[in-house]
């Protein structure tokens, strides 16, 4: 007996493999947007006693209803810490934070991200809301997973202003800039898995969502990706996963496209 | 000579009457005077008996045991009884049940009409179908008088209130229709003293008919009999009712109640 | 007691000097300090300096009521309400403000350093990045090695600005603060200001203080000024109190879009009330505050 | 768990003329005003009433004429003293009333919520409540021979009752700091049906987790209401205070049936719902400034 695969958005399965990569036992640094619903998701399947620590002051959260803010008093009830953003920030720089998720207005080839102007920064075209603790997460955490939209203005090959460092010029010079985390491991799209290749870490696609084609990919990046050899298709959401998103955002709030 | 006032003199008598160990419940009463006689003077009379020769005495004040009386509300009001620090708040229907069992060693009561026999009416005034002066009702004045080991009847004194007969009996004294207490199977002990503006009185031995035990310093006996509405039994030497000591004082303004909340009126 | 004192929303507003350094308590739709913002519009404060952690509501009103010169942040957005806070992204895009960037951890730091007395702080953000390379109007950093194990850290100035608007849950009348839900920056803000105006919901009897003081976050020797006044952060939440309101957040945010559309919301919310209750009738009075107040359960 | 939440209306339109009712609350504490102001507003009369402490809540219906009879252990307004409507109508003679002690209507609701027709109680003996009352006869113990009252079951075809916080569900919880002076539980089980008005609707989930609060569960409850402010102008204890104000206005109001008529014309009639007889009555501000602190 097969099974029927459940109807998903794209937006749904960026959000499942989002959640994937917080790990059961892992201490994970949670930004506003997506992230909030991928931790949210985790929590209520395969990660049970995974921490999630939001930037606001809030360390091991256990919602029941999904989060607009990382200050969201959703995300207070049924947390065990109340603390400050200085310390809870303060744990990226310890080294204790695993994993930070970052999202952003732009992305580098080499994992760069902006998130405060783009064009001059005095006189910009387009002002951001600037670092918040993105700049924290992408200098400190250990690994580094970012949600983006997949569109070539925001691939560009050089971010107008970096907010969040990545693999900066590639090859060794994160390390040679004194930057302590990982950097980023993953990048995950509406199109596809990326990671960066060790060694030149430029941005490598590793897999592709189902019934999108490399060429939809490529045409959306504004730089020339690499792929991997095992290129192969990304995991499609599960039909719990899929319930379980439903359930915590039934007003459709981060996923409008339902 | 010590200076005190009325209430105080009325306070400290009710207090040398409380034994350690007994449990006193108070009602939430309401306000002014009618405060002062049901709940403020009681307070201060418990507090009082505990401060000397009673330190064991519980107090009940509605379904609140044993609150802080070091902490007197500046106001009776809902949320200040709500948030008055005390050992228990029991439930209403609980309460009740150990009135029923005889667990109130003395019970603190008033009336609009009081008779020979203690017996107290706050129902109506007149006929009681198409009364005169429909009053409150019943509450639990039938249980205080039935119930509570002894009860203290506090209330001014005038012809109008002490009357022959009541109007309608809501707790029963110490005869109804010539029925004792035992005819009518009451278990409780029934009222045994009443506190007045002008005297205090308990009840004789053989008819249980209430009498003068003593008479407030500059109160004539003439003048308690003027506003008693039936024949009073005086004592053949009158004793004139015990002034509070100095020592007494000092505890009501200094302890008990230095805002002057419970004897305000 | 030290300096502690209640004034009402007006006073204490008016003990704002124009071309003041301010910096104001809460995060995203948590506890900002909104009717004292819209009081001061109100006043007309002009040349207000901010010293911003992550009060984006709160500061872009007040950018958009025209009071700010200079902001000093380290993110100014609506997160997934709406993503931009339109008034400040457009002051900024207008060059009608001086902005300097910073991140959460390192403006947090440069306060953490205030409150200590120290002169700077010392972080490993912000390397690499273009947080360190455009800077306009301030020296924002310095490099060192670390005389005991040579490593290299970046060195921040500390941060005291003049003024803290804190916005909180209760407080005892002698301006003891208590904070329920995450702290956020409210107690470096505070302790590195020089004033502090703390605004609360309640006053309560100091014995409540005393019965849990776990939760006070700001003696009140830290406290120099106290607002009492209900519903005072909406369209924010006030955890334990009320939900933030989002139908309002969304009538900003959509006001926010054209000059024309944002001088009615001034005038409808900010000039036309006559006081912080005509307000809150005007935001849709008995029916929405009842909505908006939290179960006592779940805090929200 | 099935959803019984409802509005005012239609929870109230379940009562019928001529029904026997008993209500929730002491003096001018947690009456389920907002129910009392729609039952009055939908012209339902005729009824019996048994309450135990009550007070602004029958003084309401009686007065704006709801009522054919009362059986109670007191109707009186707290620290304002009478009930005058109540008063009135007894003296004029318009409506039959009979007086019980707190703990003979406490063993009549009782009896009726254990399914028995009577309770035995003593505390009758000797007074005039015993003479008077139809519910009260005197009984021999079958046991040991002593002299009792036997008081009949007082069952109500509906409860009506306002409670802190409850679920969708009709699970109604107490707050953390309460005062007790009402028999909430004991009316609750007297009845056939029971309606509950609450301050506010809460999450279910988190009642689960926080049952040892739940003092009605569910399945004793017809129909939930949300009435914020729902027991003005009494109190809700631990979440406000009585509002003086408000009823100082209402007690000079219930003196004489000319000035009551137009206290309910003004308050009642003249609120199409109960948000506008806030708003009318008490407004945002003094509302809040009844809150109790924390």
């Amino acid at each position: 007996m097969t099974s029927q695969t459940p109807f998903y958005t794209y937006d749904e399965i960026m959000l499942c493999v989002a959640s994937a990569q917080i790990l059961d036992r892992e201490v994970a640094l949670i930004g506003t947007g997506l992230p909030m619903l991928a931790a949210t998701l985790a929590k209520h399947t395969h990660a049970a006693n995974a921490v999630m620590i939001y930037e606001s002051g809030l360390i091991d959260t256990n919602p029941i209803e999904v989060p607009v803010s990382v200050a969201d008093p959703r995300i207070m009830f049924g947390t065990t810490t109340f603390a400050s953003l200085y310390s809870t920030l303060g744990l990226l720089q310890r080294g204790v934070i695993d994993v930070g998720f970052l999202g952003g207005a732009e992305v580098d080839q080499f994992g760069n991200m902006n998130a405060t102007a783009v064009g001059d920064y005095t006189h910009p075209t387009l002002r951001l809301p600037g670092s918040g603790g993105a700049n924290d997460i992408a200098s400190l955490a250990n690994r580094v997973i970012i949600l983006m939209k997949h569109e070539k203005r925001r691939f560009p090959i050089k971010v107008s202003y970096n907010t969040s460092p990545g693999f900066l010029n590639g090859g060794n010079s994160r390390k040679e800039a004194g930057l302590k985390g990982g950097g980023p491991s993953k990048l995950i799209s509406d199109l596809a898995v990326m990671d960066f290749e060790p060694g030149s870490h430029r941005m490598r696609v590793r897999s592709i969502h189902p019934g999108i084609t490399r060429e939809q990919i490529q045409d959306s990046t504004g730089f020339d990706l690499l792929w991997a050899e095992d290129l192969n298709v990304t995991t499609a959401p599960t039909k719990i996963q899929l319930e379980i998103i439903h359930q915590l955002d039934p007003k459709g709030i981060f996923l409008k496209n339902n | 000579m010590t200076e005190y006032t009325l209430n105080e003199l009325m306070a400290v008598n009710v207090a040398h009457q409380l034994r350690d160990n007994e449990m006193g419940f108070i009602g939430v009463g309401t306000g002014g005077r009618a405060f002062t006689m049901a709940v403020g003077l009681p307070i201060v009379a418990a507090r009082l008996a505990q401060l000397t020769h009673a330190p064991n005495f519980t107090v009940q004040i509605g379904t609140i045991i044993s609150p802080d009386l070091k902490k007197i509300p500046r106001e009776f009001t809902q949320s200040t009884l709500t948030s008055w620090p005390t050992a228990a708040r029991i439930r209403a229907d609980d309460n009740l049940d150990m009135f029923v069992k005889g667990k109130v060693d003395v019970g603190f009561i008033s009336g609009a009409q009081i008779d020979q026999y203690g017996n107290l009416n706050i129902t109506a005034i007149g006929n009681y179908i198409k009364p005169k002066v429909r009053l409150v009702g019943c509450l639990a004045l039938p249980e205080h008088q039935a119930f509570a080991q002894r009860t203290f009847i506090i209330t001014d004194q005038n012809s109008r209130t002490f009357i022959e007969k009541v109007d309608f009996v809501t707790g029963v004294g110490w005869n109804v229709n010539g029925k004792t207490r035992k005819d009518l199977n009451l278990p409780g002990g029934g009222p045994t003293f009443v506190f007045t503006d002008l005297a205090i009185f308990d009840f004789n031995a053989e008819g249980h008919r209430m009498q003068v035990a003593s008479i407030h310093p500059g109160v004539t006996p003439s003048e308690v009999q003027e506003k008693t509405g039936f024949p009073l039994e005086f004592p053949k030497n009158i004793p004139v009712t015990t002034v509070p000591t100095a020592e007494e004082i000092r505890l009501i303004h200094d302890e008990i109640d230095p805002e002057n909340i419970l004897l305000k009126y | 007691m030290l300096n502690s004192r209640i004034l009402s929303l007006e006073e204490a507003a008016a003990s704002i000097p124009d071309k003041s350094v301010i910096t104001m308590g809460g995060f995203g739709v948590f506890l900002q300090p909104m009717a004292m913002v819209r009081e001061m519009i109100r006043q007309g404060k002009k040349d207000i300096s901010l010293l911003s952690v992550g009060e984006a509501y709160a500061g872009d009103l007040l950018i958009g009521g025209g009071c700010v010169k200079r902001i000093a942040l380290s993110s100014f957005g609506f997160e997934a309400v709406t993503g931009r806070a339109r008034n400040f992204c457009k002051a900024v895009e207008q060059g009608k403000v001086e902005v300097e960037d910073y991140s959460h951890f390192s403006m947090a730091s440069r306060l953490m350093a205030g409150a200590m007395g120290l002169p700077f702080a010392a972080v490993n953000s912000l390397r690499g990045s273009d947080l360190l390379e455009k800077i306009v109007y301030e020296k924002k950093f310095e490099k060192m090695k670390s005389p005991f194990s040579g490593e290299e850290v970046i060195l921040l100035p500390s941060a005291n600005p003049e003024i803290a608007i804190i916005q909180a849950q209760r407080a005892d009348s002698e301006g003891n603060i208590q904070v329920f839900g995450p702290t956020i920056s409210i107690e470096q803000q505070a302790k590195a200001s020089k004033r502090v105006i703390a605004i609360v919901e309640e006053i309560v009897p100091r014995s409540t203080i005393q019965s849990t003081p776990s939760a006070t976050l700001l003696p009140s020797l830290f406290v120099d000024t106290l607002v009492v006044l209900p519903y005072s952060a909406h369209p924010m939440s006030s955890y334990g109190y009320y939900d933030y309101d989002l139908e309002h957040i969304y009538t900003y945010t959509n006001a926010s879009k054209t000059p024309e559309t944002w001088k009615k919301y001034l005038d409808e919310y900010v000039y036309g009330p006559s006081d912080h209750f005509d307000y809150l009738k005007r935001i849709g009075g008995l029916r929405k505050i009842m909505k908006l107040r939290a179960d006592p359960l779940l805090g929200y | 768990m099935q959803s019984k939440l409802v509005s005012v209306q239609d929870a109230t339109k379940t009562i019928q003329s001529g029904s026997k009712l008993t209500i929730g609350g002491n003096t001018i504490r947690r009456h389920p005003l907002a129910l009392v102001r729609e039952i009055i507003r939908q012209g339902i009369k005729d009824l019996t009433l048994y309450v135990w402490v009550a007070g602004i809540d029958v003084d309401m219906l009686v007065g704006a004429g709801c009522v054919r009879r009362v059986e109670a252990a007191y109707v009186g307004m707290g620290p304002l003293g009478l009930a005058s409507n109540v008063r009135r109508a007894i003296q004029e003679g318009r409506i039959e009333y009979e007086d019980f002690s707190e703990s003979s209507m406490l063993a009549r609701l009782r009896a009726a919520g254990m399914g028995l027709p009577f309770l035995p109680t003593k505390v009758l003996m000797g007074t005039s409540l015993a003479d008077h009352a139809s519910h009260a006869k005197p009984i021999i113990c079958p046991f040991t021979g002593e002299q009792l009252y036997a008081v009949s079951a007082a069952k109500a075809d509906v409860a009506i009752m306002h409670g802190y916080y409850g679920d969708q569900y009709g699970n109604i919880q107490w707050p953390l700091l309460r005062d007790s002076d009402d028999i909430d539980t004991v009316i609750a089980k007297s009845a056939d049906r029971v309606i509950v008005s609450v301050e506010q609707i809460i999450n279910p989930q988190a009642v689960l987790t926080n049952s040892t609060m739940t003092y009605i569960p569910h399945n004793w409850v017809s129909a939930v209401v949300e009435t914020p402010f729902g027991a003005h102008p009494g109190s809700c204890d631990g979440i406000y205070d009585p509002d003086m104000k408000h009823l100082e206005i209402y007690s000079e109001a219930a003196k004489s049936d000319l000035t009551f008529k137009k206290y309910l014309d003004e308050y009642v009639f003249g609120s199409a719902e109960e948000f506008d007889y806030l708003e009318k009555a008490a407004g945002l501000a003094q509302l809040l400034s009844l809150r109790v602190n924390r």
